[in-house]
């Protein structure tokens, strides 16, 4: 039976990984992948606290997640089309209208 | 074993987010992160939760990502190809992340080691699921109802048909 | 066989949250039926509300349901009735807003209700799941909201912005709650308050948690450093929905956080995380104050200013008791008030959002358009803390508590960046009643009567709370006591 | 009959029925604000008529909860040391209304407005008894005048409204802060919560936090005055500000700062006060000199007039912490008199503004032969500010420095130049413009002074001559608070004694012990009370100073000469 | 009347305010009868008092007539040690003598006023300043107490400020105005010093009250030399001693008649009239004394010196003014007060009938001063002459009219003074030389005035005519005086010194101090044998310079020696010296403070709002609008309170 933080350090590894694609990447949706990268990552955190304590709960807390990321996901890819209807791109570097 | 299983998929799952981050084509990172969902789904079944598994697979590498990829082609993205700007902000991205990441682990590893592993095993099954969700978390569950309903009344406003339309005006 | 975990009265205590949901659903439909009657939305919108309101106060003795994990109490009663308060407020200012662009619609309304859902859901909450559930159902609204006006690409840049880092901070709020659960076992926040009161050790990694929780209520908070997405956002937004958006979720992740930080106390004292939140306090008190001062557009002058005001709050949680509870939903409900009112003037500028509305768009207007200008000179005046207003009495309650729980130096902090803030909010009433405007450059038009009534709202409660604080204070500060106790 | 609460609400209901004025109705809104300032005036003169001259404490005392939770009332109470202020408030507003009644053309309404919401804010603040309260009162009169100097002012206006708003915001935010630490420290001595004056005088504060609040405090009321190194808003604010700005601000508004001092400052932290009176008195000597010097070398009527605002303020601050009776009631007389006179000098400044819309001196100049009238009253103005005997400038001053005197001999004594430099500046002021030949053709003929400016400066001039003639209507009704006021410092600390009496051992020397410790009430008149009766004292029973132990004397006068030296 | 002395002051104040209120539109005729019946009924109820006074006192007491109390604050229940005075009227003989020089030799000048003024468009502005004046200066003389004489003190300052500006239109009037006013706030402020010591020291201001416990012994002796000091800074500021003497030959801007009046007879001797009315201060404090006496004789000197050659007729006049009254301080300061007081009368009564007779003069040469001009009047106006001549006889100090013995008491007293003996020697040299210097211009001033032939324009001589009975009246009846006003105090090795004797109750005893000088007869002799010859070698130096040769002479000097006759007509240059020395340094000190310092201030201030918004725009500069760099921003925050926290 694999020990518990070996998940969690996968589920750090992952984290971070996905937190250097939205710090490094222009291309909007690429970003939005790492974001979700992030949060698979988070549950994978809860899943194996939630075996560790033989709760339910954290499996539940996940399953809420992956809702979350869904709603996420649609509205998200919904901004993204109208970006994209504005200026024919989705590198986020363009939307620079406003700033200072 | 098991560890085999373990360290196989994770190092799938790790190469293949990586594959996501780096790769300059976002087509590419859609479907490297689809396998990287996978390998995560792996890892769900060695956590005995079977049931979320398949949701994994079937939510987030059906759903969506194949919402992804649906919205990249409408985009016709694939051929995008972004270089590399910002050195800066580049180069703080990269080492802030290690630092975050190294940092994370090395806690991890300090703290958050448990000891024993728990006895017996324990089964995140369809059933104990549904019966949670429809008792304990019946109020969350129906919110999530709402939750959905506003992201697609959103997704429709947003991206809806009228939008032509107004910009007429 | 499955029994749902319902406690009796469970559909009184969510009755508010059930009109909302209905509400909304109703516009909809509404609008999508009779298109041609869109001008009866708002009023229906209006209706929804007010019975919602109503339904806060029907229900009366509080307890908690599902199991524990929902608190009805006289706090979330309180912070209830802000959000609906600052949901009326945008309503009422979007109402001519929307129709001025044109772009009025169920869905706005709609989408404002279950943003508001979502934060009862955040106030109310006391399990992490509801409240992190809650607060993504507010995000959606939001990030919809943000992006109402969608033929302005800055309405869209800034609803692309909002979503991008709120969905970043969602993934870190989550990360972070990951943690907690780690180590307390339970995503309850009774459950964690037990856990630390039985002496549960707050290691370095909780302490990461933490850090990686408060940087996404942080976000929320737009407390600095987590605070740049404010200004754009706020810019970008329907104004209407930038003064909503600057106020409720604000209050609602603060009372989510005082839950969290009520769970932590027993640890507090053996570890720095107040530290951190001072610092966060600090930075966002100095960096809102001083890079307001160089800001002439309005709506981001008012986003740092917001980003201060925040930090003004911040100070009354460094210490948790019942004044300082009391002193956030004081602030909460003040600052509601005089921020969507100042916003709600902006949102009277007839000018294209996608480019800045300077101080310049209302040079001169004290004495054309008199009431709104005052109403917007009050606005300042209360923002700056100047007596007789909300403000002051606000602000004097926060510094008191601070006072009172030793944090004299930040108290001294704020007391010398709001001195700064004088200023910027000044230079807007300089503006108005001291500067001639520029020749035929008329952008402030004669509102409806929804706008005026929403200023009159706006200026009759920060002089009532201005002149006669004590019930509101009675009310506050017996809520927080019932809060602080179980 | 809450008569407090009718003065001060009076003026707000004013203001809001004039709201509802027609803008084009100018007449009447002038007349309506001319009436209801003149009804307050009339009101407030019930205060009069219903005085008790005995009683030292606050009269027509009003107290009705506000924010009981934190132990804030609305308390309203009057005193010897606030009631002239109330009336020179409400006099100086109708007046006011008066001198402007041709002079402001852009939106009178608003002007009379500001000004009634005003006069609320002022005479609130000098009656509140409550901190909490007077602090309301004494932030919200600043909102009125930003918008007057800012929308009435003049070229300068817009950074002279900000600076002024600053600078006092600056001081008084601290304030605050200051005041909630106040409150919270007697919280923890008492157990109750209050904000009430009386209540908080001789709350024990550890030496460092009294200090510190000294300061928070003085620093608000400093700036308020305006102390030597914080004046610089002032004169800004005079020259831009419209007449009417400039009368309240000079007349009134300056108070507000040593008002402060008096009321809060010295007996809210009286060993602090001691102990930095050096600093305070340096401050306001420099101020005095300085004030005239800068004053004397101005080409524009109203900064001269402005400086010597600093000026004789500079001379009130110096009888407040001179600490003893006589400066004190010096000084709160000269308060009222330097609101009478500054404010007739201002109003007067106005009138020729008005005519040849230019303020510089170089521009006048024989003028005296034009407007012969007006020329008279502003003599009569200028020589009740030089202080000439039988006028009213001359008791205040007096008794400030004959009283200070015994405090700091040599500060005094370098102050009381000041007055020679008054004469230095103000006769240059009347020569400039009325004197010489006529040397612009725009001065031959200018329109002597109107009805409305006679009938403002008539009030002014007879109250002028009253107080010179007989101020004993005045003081009388001030000694009684004053007494109490020194017993409320005296209470805590005998040092005061010693050091009101700084520099002057062959008094204390003579003083025996008894006497001090009846005479101890008021703290700085003993020594010439003991010089009085020392004589007499060595003829009854030999050496008057038997009881006094040598080494005593000894010390006093030690840390008198450290005091001198200090100084 | 005794106890309604308020009203004698009140009687003129009164006609001041009809006057000043309505005499502009009422009309000559009503302001001259509002304006003499005002002078004549203060002198007529002056009288009265006097008369009463007599019937009631016959040992001099001081008679109080307490009005009400003014101010007392900070004293005990009873009053006592508190700071304040009472408006309370005193009678006793020093004030009596006063008030009857006053109010008479006023009545007088109004009266000559009216002639000379006739055609001046101020003419109401004139009389109500001038009956102000007259009340101001009863007060002077008749309050109780130094406060409520600071009072007059103060007030006939303002009168003479307000009458040497009387022509306001000109260019050098209201500047000497207002140098007068100043320099006479200079002494006010010693004066003001002066009464915080006996506050503090004594605890009252009451005359009384301050010689008694000064008599006591109960105020140590160099507080008393202190009070002693200062209270001679404002007698000198008052009555223009050196160093203060610079505002008096200014103040011949204004009206002669006020020259007259204010200048010459009443207001300058206040000073010395306080320091007699201090004596008891004085002597106890022989410093103090010693001072004062040598202040004195300095500027009669001084003063005599720059008459020597002055060509304005009132000038002239103005320098022997400040010259007598260095003699009157002479004597006060050597400890004869009753001599001081003697030559004050004496002086009021020949230096008025000069400068009327100069305002005469003037008059007839249609407003032309300067005597380079003037010469071989005597036959155009005789009486004016005489007048001019009998009084320049006194003043010269020739038996036996007024000037001579009261002059010759002082020095007299100067050269037996038993307080500094040697230093008294010395102020006698000195006197006797400003005697003599005295005598010398004063008969230049006959001789350039009168004899000779007429130096001025034609039509100048064509107008000259004497003045009108209103003007020259007074002058015969001050010239009279003037002859027979010796009379009050002749030495006693000739008579009887009624004057003295009058003063005597004024001295009181005190214990240590010598209450008069005692003069034995030689030195009596001697001395008035000096002061004749003095006299008349002054005289007879003139007569030999000025009699035939007239202007002559004086160009001849400045041939001889331009630099000395340069000095003396710019009065030794003493008002150049302050201008280098006071006024123009602070001026510039007054320009640094405004548009230095005040700069620096606001600079610290503006400094303060440059620094944050600077701030502001540094951080401004991190809101890139990048949305990338915020989630780095965010995440770097994230990192850095992991290292800081955890």
């Amino acid at each position: 039976m694999i020990p518990t933080h070996y998940f969690l350090i996968l589920s750090a590894i992952l984290f971070t990984i996905g937190v250097v694609g939205v710090l490094t990447r222009k291309n909007g949706i690429t970003i939005f992948m790492s974001i979700e990268l992030m949060v698979n990552a988070v549950n994978l955190t809860f899943l194996a606290y939630a075996r560790q304590f033989h709760q339910v709960h954290g499996v539940i807390f996940v399953f809420f997640i992956m809702a979350i990321a869904a709603a996420e996901a649609a509205v998200g890819l919904a901004i993204f089309i109208t970006l994209f209807h504005h200026r024919d791109t989705i590198d986020v570097d363009e939307a620079n209208l406003m700033h200072w | 074993m098991e560890f085999a299983i373990f360290f196989f998929f994770a190092a799938v799952a790790v190469i293949f987010s990586l594959v996501v981050v780096l790769h300059r084509n976002p087509v590419v990172g859609a479907l490297s992160l689809v396998a990287a969902f996978f390998a995560l789904a792996v890892m769900y079944v060695l956590l005995e939760a079977p049931f979320l598994a398949a949701l994994q697979v079937i939510v987030y590498a059906g759903a969506i990502m194949v919402l992804f990829l649906f919205v990249i082609m409408l985009l016709n993205l694939q051929h995008m190809t972004e270089p590399v700007t910002r050195p800066l902000q580049q180069f703080l991205g990269y080492t802030a992340g290690g630092a975050f990441g190294l940092g994370l682990i090395y806690y991890l590893l300090k703290y958050g080691v448990f000891e024993k592993l728990p006895d017996g095993p324990f089964h995140a099954s369809a059933r104990v699921i549904g019966k949670a969700m429809f008792e304990a978390y019946v109020f969350p569950f129906e919110m999530v109802s709402i939750l959905l309903l506003a992201a697609i009344v959103g997704a429709l406003f947003m991206s809806g048909r009228s939008y032509k339309r107004e910009a007429a005006r | 066989m499955i029994q749902p975990l319902l406690e009796p009265g469970w559909q009184w205590a969510i009755l508010p949250e059930i009109i909302l949901c209905g509400g909304g659903m109703l516009l909809i439909l509404f609008d999508a039926f009779l298109p041609r009657a869109k001008s009866a939305l708002a009023p229906l919108a209006l209706l929804v509300f007010i019975a919602t309101s109503w339904a806060e106060n029907l229900f009366i003795q509080g307890g908690t349901f599902f199991g524990g994990t929902y608190e009805i109490s006289g706090i979330t009663m309180i912070f209830d009735l802000t959000f609906l308060l600052a949901g009326m407020l945008a309503l009422l200012f979007a109402r001519d807003y929307l129709d001025r662009e044109g772009i009025e619609g169920g869905e706005f309304y709609a989408l404002l209700m279950w943003g508001t859902v979502g934060m009862m859901m955040m106030a109310k909450g006391l399990d992490l799941l509801i409240v992190v559930l809650g607060l993504e159902i507010l995000s959606i609204c939001i990030f919809v909201l943000v992006g109402y006006h969608r033929r302005l690409p800055v309405s869209n840049e800034a609803s692309l912005k909002y979503f991008l880092m709120g969905a970043f901070a969602t993934g870190f709020i989550l990360y972070g709650t990951a943690l907690f659960y780690g180590a307390t076992q339970s995503t309850n926040i009774t459950a964690m308050g037990q856990w630390f009161a039985s002496g549960g050790q707050a290691t370095p990694l909780l302490t990461v948690a933490f850090v990686l929780l408060m940087s996404g209520f942080g976000f929320k908070l737009a407390l600095a450093p987590f605070h740049p997405w404010a200004p754009d956002v706020y810019q970008g937004a329907p104004t209407p929905v930038a003064g909503w958006l600057s106020v409720a979720p604000k209050a609602a992740t603060l009372i989510a956080l005082v839950r969290l930080f009520d769970a932590m106390d027993p640890v507090l004292p053996k570890v720095n995380w107040m530290t951190m939140v001072a610092a966060l306090s600090i930075l966002s008190m100095v960096i809102g104050n001083l890079v307001a001062i160089v800001q002439r557009d309005l709506k981001r002058m008012l986003a740092y200013s917001g980003i201060a005001h925040v930090g003004y709050m911040m100070i009354a949680m460094l210490t948790l008791r019942e004044d300082s509870v009391a002193a956030v939903a004081v602030y909460t409900i003040t600052y509601a008030l005089m921020n969507i009112g100042a916003f709600g003037v902006v949102s009277l500028l007839v000018k294209n959002q996608n480019d800045p509305q300077t101080l310049d768009d209302i040079a001169g207007m004290g004495f054309r358009r008199k009431f709104y200008a005052f109403a917007l000179a009050l606005c300042m005046f209360s923002l700056a803390g100047l007596p007789p207003t909300a403000g002051f009495i606000s602000k004097f309650y926060i510094f008191r508590t601070a006072i009172e729980s030793g944090h004299t130096i930040v108290a001294l902090i704020g007391i010398l960046t709001s001195i700064v803030s004088v200023y910027y909010y000044l230079r807007v009433v300089y503006y108005l009643y001291m500067k001639e405007p520029a020749e035929g450059h008329e952008v402030m038009q004669a509102g409806g009567v929804f706008a005026a009534g929403a200023l009159t709202i706006a200026i009759a409660g920060i002089l009532a709370i201005g002149l006669y604080p004590t019930p509101l204070f009675q009310a506050a500060g017996t809520a927080a006591r019932v809060l602080l106790q179980q | 009959m809450p008569l407090l609460s009718i003065l001060i609400w009076l003026p707000i209901a004013a203001a809001i029925v004039l709201a509802f004025f027609p803008k084009t109705a100018v007449t009447a809104i002038k007349g309506w604000g001319l009436f209801s300032s003149a009804a307050v005036f009339v009101i407030s003169l019930g205060l009069l008529r219903g005085w008790d001259d005995a009683r030292a404490g606050f009269q027509f005392v009003e107290r009705k909860a506000w924010i009981p939770q934190w132990g804030i009332n609305y308390a309203l109470g009057i005193d010897g040391i606030s009631l002239w202020l109330v009336l020179l408030t409400t006099f100086l507003t109708p007046i006011i209304f008066l001198s402007a009644w041709n002079a402001i053309h852009k939106h009178p309404k608003e002007y009379v407005i500001s000004f009634l919401i005003m006069e609320t804010a002022m005479i609130g603040a000098f009656i509140a008894t409550d901190l909490i309260l007077f602090y309301v009162f004494f932030e919200l009169m600043l909102l009125p005048m930003y918008l007057v100097i800012g929308v009435w002012g003049g070229a300068n206006r817009i950074y002279a409204a900000i600076k002024f708003f600053l600078f006092t915001i600056a001081g008084s935010l601290l304030m605050l802060l200051g005041i909630i630490y106040l409150g919270f420290q007697s919280y923890h001595q008492t157990g109750i919560p209050t904000f009430d004056i009386t209540q908080l005088y001789g709350t024990h504060l550890p030496a460092y936090a009294q200090m510190l609040l000294f300061f928070a405090f003085s620093l608000a009321f400093a700036i308020k005055v305006p102390l030597f190194p914080l004046h610089t808003w002032l004169p800004d604010a005079h020259v831009e500000a419209p007449t009417g700005g400039s009368i309240i601000l000079a007349g009134v508004m300056l108070k507000m700062g040593t008002y402060g001092f008096l009321r809060f400052v010295l007996p809210f932290f009286p060993e602090s006060s001691v102990k930095y009176a050096p600093l305070m008195i340096t401050l306001s000597v420099i101020g005095i000199i300085y004030g005239a010097l800068v004053a004397w070398v101005q080409p524009d009527m109203k900064k001269l007039v402005a400086y010597s605002s600093v000026s004789h303020l500079g001379f009130c601050v110096l009888g407040i912490f001179a600490m003893n009776e006589t400066a004190i009631t010096g000084s709160i007389l000269q308060m009222v008199n330097h609101g009478i006179s500054t404010g007739a000098l201002f109003l007067l400044v106005g009138v020729v503004y008005e005519r040849r819309h230019t303020r510089l001196l170089a521009d006048y100049g024989g003028l005296g032969r034009a407007m012969p009238v007006y020329a008279t009253f502003f003599v009569i103005a200028v020589l009740s500010s030089v202080g000439l005997p039988g006028l009213n400038g001359f008791v205040g001053e007096f008794l400030i420095l004959a009283g200070s005197f015994k405090a700091a001999p040599t500060a005094t004594v370098i102050a009381a130049t000041g007055v020679i430099l008054a004469a230095i500046y103000l006769l240059w002021l009347v020569q400039k413009v009325f004197f010489g030949p006529v040397t612009n053709e725009e001065n031959r003929n200018v329109p002597d002074i109107a009805w409305n400016e006679i009938a403002a400066m008539v009030p002014l001039v007879i109250l002028m001559v009253w107080i010179g003639v007989h101020p004993g209507t005045f003081l009388r009704k001030m000694e009684p608070s004053v007494k109490h006021l020194l017993t409320t410092i005296q209470r805590t600390d005998g040092k005061i004694m010693v050091a009101s009496s700084a520099g002057f051992q062959p008094a204390v020397s003579r003083a025996s012990s008894p006497r001090r410790q009846d005479a101890g009430a008021t703290a700085g008149k003993m020594p010439a009370l003991q010089v009085a009766h020392g004589v007499i004292l060595s003829r009854e029973d030999g050496e008057g100073s038997s009881g006094v132990p040598p080494e005593k004397i000894l010390r006093s006068a030690q840390d008198d000469t450290a005091a001198e030296v200090s100084r | 009347m005794l106890n309604s002395l308020w009203l004698i002051p009140i009687i003129p104040f009164a006609g001041f305010l009809l006057n000043g209120l309505i005499g502009k539109r009422a009309g000559k005729t009503f302001v001259t009868a509002v304006a003499i019946l005002a002078s004549l009924g203060a002198a007529v109820a002056g009288t009265i008092a006097v008369v009463e006074y007599n019937a009631h006192y016959h040992h001099g007491e001081r008679h109080i007539d307490f009005v009400y109390q003014w101010f007392n604050v900070g004293g005990a229940p009873n009053g006592a040690g508190g700071i304040g005075a009472d408006i309370s009227f005193q009678l006793d003989p020093l004030s009596i003598v006063m008030l009857m020089v006053v109010t008479w030799i006023g009545f007088l000048i109004h009266l000559y006023s009216v002639g000379y003024m006739h055609d001046d468009e101020g003419y109401w502005r004139y009389f109500a300043y001038l009956n102000l004046f007259l009340s101001a200066m009863l007060i002077l003389i008749l309050g109780s107490s130094y406060l409520f004489m600071f009072v007059g003190w103060e007030g006939v300052g303002l009168c003479s400020y307000l009458l040497i500006g009387f022509y306001y239109q000109t260019d050098y009037a209201p500047p000497a105005g207002k140098k007068a006013f100043v320099v006479n706030r200079i002494g006010d402020f010693g004066f003001l010093i002066a009464m915080f010591l006996m506050f503090a020291y004594i605890g009252s201001v009451d005359f009384a009250e301050v010689s008694q416990t000064a008599a006591r012994g109960g105020v140590p002796p160099e507080i008393l030399t202190a009070i002693g000091l200062l209270l001679f800074l404002g007698a000198a500021g008052k009555s223009a001693q050196i160093p203060l003497h610079v505002w008096l030959p200014d103040a011949m801007a204004g009206p002669t008649p006020v020259s007259a009046l204010i200048h010459a007879a009443t207001m300058v001797t206040a000073g010395v009239y306080m320091v007699a009315r201090s004596n008891v201060l004085y002597r106890l404090s022989p410093n103090a004394m010693m001072v004062v006496a040598l202040i004195g004789a300095v500027t009669a000197l001084f003063a005599a010196t720059i008459g020597l050659r002055q060509f304005d007729i009132k000038k002239v006049l103005a320098y022997s003014t400040v010259s007598q009254l260095g003699f009157m301080f002479i004597g006060v300061g050597v400890g004869a007060f009753s001599a001081g007081v003697f030559h004050l009368v004496t002086h009021a009564f020949f230096k008025a009938c000069l400068f009327l007779g100069s305002g005469s003069v003037i008059h007839a040469m249609s407003g032309e001063q300067d005597i380079r001009r003037m010469g071989g009047l005597r036959s155009k106006i005789p009486i004016t002459f005489w007048t001019f001549l009998i009084a320049t006889i006194a003043i010269a100090g020739f038996p036996p009219l007024a000037g001579f013995f009261s002059k010759d008491e002082i020095l007299a007293s100067a050269w037996s003074t038993p307080y500094f003996p040697g230093v008294g020697k010395f102020i006698y040299i000195l006197g006797t030389l400003a005697a003599f210097c005295t005598a010398f211009y004063m008969y230049r001033l006959v001789y350039m005035t009168f004899y000779g032939d007429f130096r001025g324009t034609h039509e100048q001589e064509h107008h000259l005519h004497e003045s009108p009975a209103t003007m020259t009246v007074p002058l015969i009846i001050l010239a009279a005086l003037s002859v027979v006003g010796g009379l009050l105090g002749l030495p006693h090795v000739i008579g009887h010194n009624f004057l003295a004797e009058w003063l005597h109750p004024a001295i009181p005893e005190v214990a240590g101090a010598h209450r008069e000088i005692h003069i034995d007869s030689n030195v009596e002799w001697l001395v008035m044998g000096i002061s004749t010859l003095i006299a008349l070698a002054g005289w007879f130096v003139a007569m030999r310079l000025y009699r035939t040769r007239g202007l002559a002479s004086d160009e001849k000097f400045e041939q001889r020696s331009p630099a000395v006759a340069r000095a003396i007509e710019n009065k030794w240059y003493v008002d150049e010296l302050y201008g280098a020395t006071v006024a123009g340094p602070l001026e510039s000190l007054s320009r640094f403070f405004w548009r230095g310092v005040d700069a620096v201030i606001d600079g610290i201030a503006a400094l303060l709002g440059y620094v944050v918004r600077a701030f502001g725009d540094i951080m401004r500069f991190f809101q890139t609008g990048n949305v990338r760099n915020y989630a780095l921003m965010f995440f770097l925050g994230v990192v850095v309170f992991m290292v800081f926290f955890a």
